[in-house]
């Protein structure tokens, strides 16, 4: 009975993704979209608060907006997922619900 | 498996119309079912027929009234939301005395319920906004 | 999911009137009322401000909504689960928050409070146990 | 003193529009002028005649169009803002071969010039946006 | 050559506010407007890092919209001012320059 | 002001496609141009993310405005401050960002960079001397 949240603010703006990350449970997957995906780079003054999540949950990123933003992959923290667009519907369909964090 | 789906904010604004656009595009390709979108809150304002965005940008509402067209997804846009905003069909300007309507092809104006039913009936459903 | 009654949870996480979207969200609610689902409303983070007393919009000139909240009792509307570290935080507490309530049929119409104040740990398992989410 | 104000969001959704009509009102009953008001972004929705708020609801489109007759005020809608968005004035409406328009009453359409002239002829600049 | 800057988002929601205070000077006024009157509020995670301020910068925030939040006067940080629409104006008159932090 | 020449200083605080503020703002700098007065940019916060390389928009389906930085130059829009601690925050260096430049006319046509990285003390100088701030 896992849950898909959907994060779509970058991180250094808005609290969004903080907040997402304090209501996930272990099996739950966080997909960063659209300005989201600043949240998996690494080496960022976000990075630490993403990677002390531990490994319950699974952190995946939309690569065409990455791609978008001229983020490289290398870039991404240790253990981020990308997918693309199926991949996103994937997700949807293999977690028994989707939250989205706006 | 069977989504519905929400737009909450307008065309280029944000880009939530078109993370829907790719997100439900995908869901099709994939063999899932999409029976219908619901446009929420801004979201109302992807449904209207005068809008002319430059030759070198997508053509948001285009996009979708072809989808409608071709898979049969039902697009429904809020009454409620839509009278705030200036979106109007036909019958509802009529109705209100105003001379003019902005709808878009594909689109039909009703009541929050198909919202609901739609979080009823889908096996997941997907919020796109701000 | 028993007997086709699906859970619903409304999410709320902004403040009032800055954006529509508090407002938007209790229409969807009452409309969402007469359909006989299961249905609760969660408040945190900024939403927790939606439901404070004296709210006063005269001189802003939009539309006070926060005496509807009052009246979800009447549309068996009983579940707002308020996030006490969103409350903390904001340097809230439950008695800034108006009081709602409801009149429980299944115990002679007691009058009962709505507002469940829960921690974070208690609302994600809240939202962890919907059918259907709806973030506004 | 010469007040210049951008309007950067939509009627209802966001308080930006609102704020900018109090702010604005005040201005005027102090005795400063406020000869021009530009939307740019959603900013361009408010200007939409085709909006049917709520009886207990303030009408955004009415209190603009109010205030741009009783004090002169321009209301400037960028149009290429309110292309993409579906705002459009008669003129345009024919030229580009849309069958309706629906600008509302004291606004006009016009280029972003109109914005940075703004800025050089205002004392100062207000933006209300989100 | 002073600036009056405002801000209409919740300091709880966005970095808006933080970032204005990094860029003020001496001589400045910070008015709240809209969800950027929960920023003048005392006794919140967030009233440190306003307080921290100093007298350099004039705080204000916009009655209305505090009324319309049902927010009580007596719940502002200290040396908070407020000011109604018409104060507004003023206050944007008497600085040489506006800028809206959204 | 002299010579009814202002000062006209441009922010971009929010991240491109997520949100159109950007490439909007963009499109008034470029009308600002034809209007001689003393135009400046500043890039902080998310604003920062505009300016980087290798933006490739193809599969979002939305346009990449990216390249028009470049264009400013001949525009003679030559002055682009980008806050150093922005940068910093968010794991961003000078290389990371587009090679923006500009012919000087006052130097035999140098070609020099447009881009101007300054502290967030400096910033607020920049902010503090403009006749006009316009916020996107």
């Amino acid at each position: 009975m896992a849950t898909l949240h959907t994060v779509n603010k970058s991180p250094f703006e808005t609290q969004a993704l903080l907040s997402c990350l304090g209501h996930t449970k272990a099996g739950d997957t966080v997909l960063l979209i659209e300005d989201g995906v600043y949240g998996a780079v690494g080496n960022t003054a976000l990075a630490d608060a993403v990677a002390g999540l531990g490994g319950a949950v699974t952190l995946a990123v939309l690569a065409p907006d990455l791609k978008a933003r001229g983020i490289d992959e290398g870039r991404l923290m240790d253990g981020v997922k990308t997918v693309d667009y199926a991949g996103f519907v994937e997700l949807a369909a293999e977690h028994d619900r989707t939250q989205a964090w706006l | 498996m069977k989504f519905g789906v929400v737009v909450s904010e307008g065309p280029y604004t944000h880009q939530a119309s078109d993370t829907a656009y790719h997100f439900v595009t995908a869901a099709l390709a994939a063999g899932h079912e999409v029976p219908r979108v619901f446009f929420y809150h801004d979201g109302v304002n992807v449904g209207t027929r005068l809008s002319i965005p430059p030759q070198d940008e997508r053509n948001i509402q285009e996009q979708w009234s072809a989808l409608a067209k071709e898979h049969g997804t039902d697009l429904v846009i809020c009454i409620a939301a839509a009278q705030r905003r200036g979106l109007l069909d036909k019958n509802e300007a009529d109705r209100q005395g105003k001379d003019a309507d902005n709808i878009a092809e594909g689109f039909r104006i009703s009541g929050l319920g198909q919202l609901i039913e739609m979080g009823i009936d889908a096996d997941r459903l997907m919020t796109f906004g701000d | 999911m028993e007997d086709g009654v699906k859970k619903f949870l409304y999410v709320n996480r902004k403040a009032p009137y800055g954006t529509i979207y508090a407002l938007e969200a209790l229409e969807v609610v009452l409309i969402g009322a007469a359909f006989d689902q299961d249905v609760s409303l969660a408040f945190l983070d900024d939403g927790v401000f939606q439901l404070t007393k004296a709210q006063d919009t005269k001189e802003i000139g939009v539309k006070n909504f926060s005496p509807t909240f009052r009246a979800l009792g009447d549309y068996e509307v009983t579940k707002l689960y308020v996030e006490k570290e969103s409350l903390d935080e904001r340097g809230l507490t439950a008695d800034d928050l108006q009081e709602i309530t409801y009149e429980d049929e299944d115990d002679d119409w007691a009058e009962k409070p709505s507002i469940i104040i829960v921690s974070r740990s208690e609302m994600a398992d809240v939202m962890a146990g919907q059918d259907v989410i709806l973030s506004f």
